[in-house]
């Protein structure tokens, strides 16, 4: 049973273990976070509003902010909204809630307030309980998300939920694979059906939460193929427990040509296979997360970063941008440079508001790359699950079928590599047992052979190297010096 | 007891996988022994590693901006356990926001650590510098 | 005779006048100049700077800069050369200077010695004369352009080239239309061919110098036609001279199908014409100015627009790209300010170093609409010029058959009127005495009533006056509010 | 003698037209008669339109820098030449640099101009501000 909805009996029981691990557990009553989000404005949800986004052709802007003591958080993300311009508002979760350490984020509060800063990297909600939650909902005018790289983000949703947030982001891969070590894949795709059942549950009783898997992974030279699989993957697992309002995520390699064309594949795909899987009551909407590696440490470096961002991402049609900051090198941005980012994206995306990328032949043909490298693992996935995705997930993850490059987690295979190609695509050099065709894998070969011809040297380690820091000092390719 | 060995992870919660692999690869190619630990390491896995194998530096990451937090007590519970001439080296993005690199490198120093290293730092500087530290010029 | 080289005898009684505007004019001896050039290095030498570039497939960058001082001036361009990391540097001439008033200039170095700071808005090279300039020069490893907006810059030329800048830049038409108000254009012409001549007496000596018809105009949206024809015409007037090292410019409008087939355009027509008239023995490079009208006061927006601007230059292939600073809506930059636009710049540029724009047909169809714009307006001028270009171009301008939008000059017929269409691209609105088929005016207007219609309003006035200005507040199309 | 009228400008050797034209139609449009001299005007022209019309005030334009310089004296010479309570306005990027616009205000007061405009100025605010001052209102 467990590849369909839960049952909500099921789902009843395993909640109350869920809401003992921390003593703010205990306030959360379903009906009662049901009536609380039907008391806020629909200008505050989410999902109708990134619904109305997508249908006017908007391209939203949003920024990633969180900070450890309420009063603080609400004037961060007030700033967020009336500097900055924020059309939907974050609030990033520290990363010892992410962790299910109550604890230690019990002491960074404490350490918070005594030094008068923040001493942690975001906002512990769960600590905070509903009570302080709300006060940041009720204090903005906009829908906020939770945005954090939680395994099991049970309790966090359901505090979170029904304190009046409208979109929860992450999945049960995209948030243990590249935010976890020892998490088994089993357990987070559990407790990750648990937060959609939830979702369900809210959708089911006429609030619509909006749901977003985590596509940009390690954020470091992901072939798009990959990150679109495990969005397709979560997406059908979300559907399975009653989501409705769903948007499925990529984090920019930095080509344009390939960027543009992973967005329309994402787009295409995720309709075909959610509707392959008979889901068809469902809204399905995109964002592009600006370049998720590593940044420059100068300023207007990063904010060339940011502008390329914002413009790629809206050339590619994406419903959502997720925006950067130029202090992004260096560490959590002070407000002020949070909002400098939005700008930046804003001036960018409005220049571009009546422009349209003619698409021609060059991205259909990369369009076509990328739905095949897709359509061969999914079907290989599918085999492994004897038919059934969910069950195809934990194989494919064991035996590197689906294999996500730098990622933490001992889950996953860790064999292949990736690597730009001469034009700066992400291509794959050393493909481990990912599934796609010996045709596949021939052109990414020749495409790269191509580069280290071009650079007088081999295909080698060394060049993964150079390309991971090559963003940071300036350059798309990692050329040697 | 070889020091040209170094134990290396990414300390407290912090999932923050691509420097670490960078590092370990640097520090092979560079002909060290290098026990990776991988993320999410406690001060007591580094320790623990550091005694089994005799390594003459530990290497700590963080990047995340709990680092203040994590690495406190470090070098006390190093001595503790008798590693007493451990050298101690700590990188990444240290404290929580930007921040001048001088004042994160005297409150790192202050915790214990013989070098403190920015998010920009050239490997090569870092070699230059644990070949003196560690005495194998 | 006036319509070919410049007799070297009438150049030089002419010459014998121009030295003596003002008092460093005697300083100047053209084979003393000539050995000067010869005596500096080729790397920096402006036209071989920019041939070597074009050959590699590299854009170049280079900022706007110049202060009162002699030492200031020198301080700021080694900063822009060291830490903005300039490829080509500039000496921005100073607006007293421009217009001829060394009198003017003079106190204004004097009241900037007393005040401590610049109180010109340029580098005054006549009043520093050979001697100064040649620190300068000699203060620098990279190649030095005079960048300026004078009318008649014959004494201007004389001393600078004589000082080693070797690339000048501006023309007949593009320094008097947009930068003087009541000189006729027969006078700036003809001043412009002395400087022409004098660039190519070096030329026909062995050094090359670099010459640049300054593209943008007025800066306010420019149809691309005007600016080409121009280009085209000023080339050829200075091809004529002996000129031999040619860069021809364009101001970004901020469409990117537009300005990439603005380039495309502008090099393929340049070459046609310049081969028709018999040319061979040049070598033609363009540069694509950042967008050059009013600008966003924030900064983080102005970093965007810079962005954007260095985007579409690499992509459009150009080999020279001019960059804005941060504080361009405020007033002349600080050297950081200057600095950070070039960072900026060179982050996107150097991103997008291996990446090529697919031009597919809807790049085709504007591009050859730009070329149908500038042959019907030049077969025009050539036949207002019975068969010569030069004896063409004041009529044109008297009747208006090229006609420059919000131009000061009087001599400008000036009822051109440019206005944005529902995608950003720069129509005409009116198009004055402007020489085009009714078809091509057909097809503006019907991209004109498209948005008229979307906007609910009729073609009117105030959409002008909303798009100049529409970038400063954000957008690209100014929408009514 | 109808004060509503405007002499408008852009004074020195500045060439910037853009603005000038703007204003033009803007306060054209707003019922006043407008007395456009163009760009690089010098002060005499201005004082001279000044007289024969009988305007109430005068708008003055710099935009490239040396507005400080330009600037200085139109006063006096408009006293010296009886024309004792015109209105001068003046707007643009007045001095050259980045410069808080309080202090450029008050250096565009003390050379005894009426009212000092910034690039951002909204002319709808400008339009009141003539009201009042030239009390049409
Ligand atoms: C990619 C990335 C991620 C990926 C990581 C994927 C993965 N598993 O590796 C994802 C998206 C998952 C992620 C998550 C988070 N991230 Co993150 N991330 C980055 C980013 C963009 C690049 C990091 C990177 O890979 N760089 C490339 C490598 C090669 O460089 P490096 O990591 O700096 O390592 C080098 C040096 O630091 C140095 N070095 C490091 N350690 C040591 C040690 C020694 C001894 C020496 C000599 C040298 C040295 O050498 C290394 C190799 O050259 C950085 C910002 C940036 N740098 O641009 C933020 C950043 C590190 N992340 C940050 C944060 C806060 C988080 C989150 C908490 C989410 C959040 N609140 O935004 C979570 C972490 C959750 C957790 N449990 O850890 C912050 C840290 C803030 C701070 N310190 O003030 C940063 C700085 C971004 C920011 N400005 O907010 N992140
Ligand atoms: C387009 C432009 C040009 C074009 C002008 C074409 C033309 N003939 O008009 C070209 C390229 C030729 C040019 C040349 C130069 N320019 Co220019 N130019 C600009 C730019 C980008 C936009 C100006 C514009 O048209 N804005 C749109 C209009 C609608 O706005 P506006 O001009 O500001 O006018 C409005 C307001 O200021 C206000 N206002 C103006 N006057 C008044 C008066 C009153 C009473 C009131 C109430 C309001 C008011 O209302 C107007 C309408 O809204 C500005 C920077 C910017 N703003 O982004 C630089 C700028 C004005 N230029 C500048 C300079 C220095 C020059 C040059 C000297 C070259 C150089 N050294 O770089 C030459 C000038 C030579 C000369 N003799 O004048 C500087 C001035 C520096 C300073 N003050 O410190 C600026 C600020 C750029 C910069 N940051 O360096 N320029």
């Amino acid at each position: 049973m467990k590849n369909t909805k839960q049952n909500f009996d099921e789902f009843m029981m395993e909640r109350s273990d869920v809401l003992k691990a921390w003593s703010t557990g205990k306030d959360v009553i379903l009906e009662e976070g049901l009536a609380y989000q039907k008391s806020l404005d629909d200008s505050r949800n989410f999902a109708s509003t990134m619904k109305a986004a997508s249908r006017r052709g908007d391209t939203l802007i949003q920024p990633r902010a969180g900070v450890a003591l309420i009063d603080e958080h609400i004037s961060l993300l007030k700033y967020l909204e009336n500097e900055g311009g924020a059309d939907l508002l974050p609030t990033t979760i520290d990363a010892y809630t992410r962790q299910n350490r109550y604890n230690e984020a019990q002491s960074g509060i404490e350490k918070s307030y005594s030094a008068g800063t923040s001493l942690l990297n975001g906002f512990p909600a769960v600590n905070h309980g509903i009570a302080g939650c709300r006060r940041v909902i009720e204090s903005l005018k906009k829908p906020v998300q939770v945005r954090h790289g939680t395994p099991d983000a049970r309790l966090l949703a359901e505090i979170s939920l029904a304190s009046g947030f409208t979109s929860f982001e992450g999945g049960g891969i995209s948030y243990n694979i590249p935010y976890a070590k020892k998490v088994p894949l089993e357990k987070s795709i559990e407790y990750w059906k648990y937060v959609d059942r939830l979702v369900g549950y809210y959708e089911d009783n006429g609030v619509s939460i909006n749901r977003e898997p985590f596509g940009p992974l390690t954020g470091t030279l992901v072939p798009p193929f990959i990150s679109i699989v495990i969005g397709i993957i979560e997406g059908i697992l979300a559907l399975r427990q009653g989501v409705k309002s769903i948007t499925l995520g990529y984090g920019q390699g930095g080509n344009l040509v390939q960027d543009v064309s992973a967005i329309i594949a994402l787009r295409e795909l995720a309709d075909e296979y959610f509707q392959s899987e008979g889901f068809t009551d469902y809204h399905l909407t995109t964002v592009f997360h600006q370049w998720m590696g590593g940044f420059p440490e100068n300023e207007a470096k990063a904010f060339s970063v940011i502008t390329w961002g914002a413009t790629v991402g809206r050339l590619a049609g994406a419903d959502k941008i997720i925006v950067k900051t130029p202090h992004e090198a260096m560490g959590i941005p002070t407000r002020e440079a949070n909002a400098q980012g939005l700008l930046a994206s804003r001036q960018a995306i409005s220049m571009l508001y009546e422009q349209k990328l003619p698409v021609g032949p060059t991205y259909r043909r990369e369009i076509d790359l990328i739905k095949s490298e897709v359509n061969s693992v999914m079907n290989r996935v599918l085999e492994l699950g004897a038919g059934d995705i969910d069950d195809g997930i934990v194989p494919a993850f064991k035996f590197g079928v689906i294999d996500v490059p730098f990622a933490p987690a001992v889950c996953n295979y860790g064999k292949l590599l990736p690597m730009r190609d001469n034009e700066g695509f992400i291509r794959v050099y050393n493909w481990g047992n990912t599934h796609v065709s010996e045709e596949i894998k021939e052109l990414h070969r020749a495409k790269l052979e191509l580069r280290a011809h071009s650079e007088g040297r081999n295909v080698c380690f060394q060049m993964v190297t150079d390309d991971i820091y090559a963003i940071s000092k300036g350059k798309l390719v990692g050329r040697p010096r | 007891m070889d020091r040209k060995q170094i134990v290396l992870g990414v300390i407290g919660f912090d999932c923050h996988s691509v420097g670490n692999r960078i590092l370990d690869y640097f520090f092979t190619e560079k002909g060290y022994k290098v026990h990776n630990l991988g993320v999410m390491v406690s001060q007591e896995e580094f320790i623990d590693a550091a005694q089994e194998t005799g390594a003459g530096v530990i290497m700590v990451s963080s990047l995340y901006g709990h680092g203040e937090i994590d690495c406190e007590g470090l070098r006390d519970k190093c001595i503790e356990r008798g590693l007493d001439d451990i050298l101690l080296y700590v990188g990444g993005n240290l404290v929580v926001g930007k921040t001048p690199f001088k004042s994160v490198e005297t409150k790192f120093l202050k915790m214990g650590y013989d070098r403190v290293f920015s998010p920009d730092t050239d490997l090569e500087v870092v070699n230059n510098l644990l070949i003196e530290d560690l005495k194998l010029g």
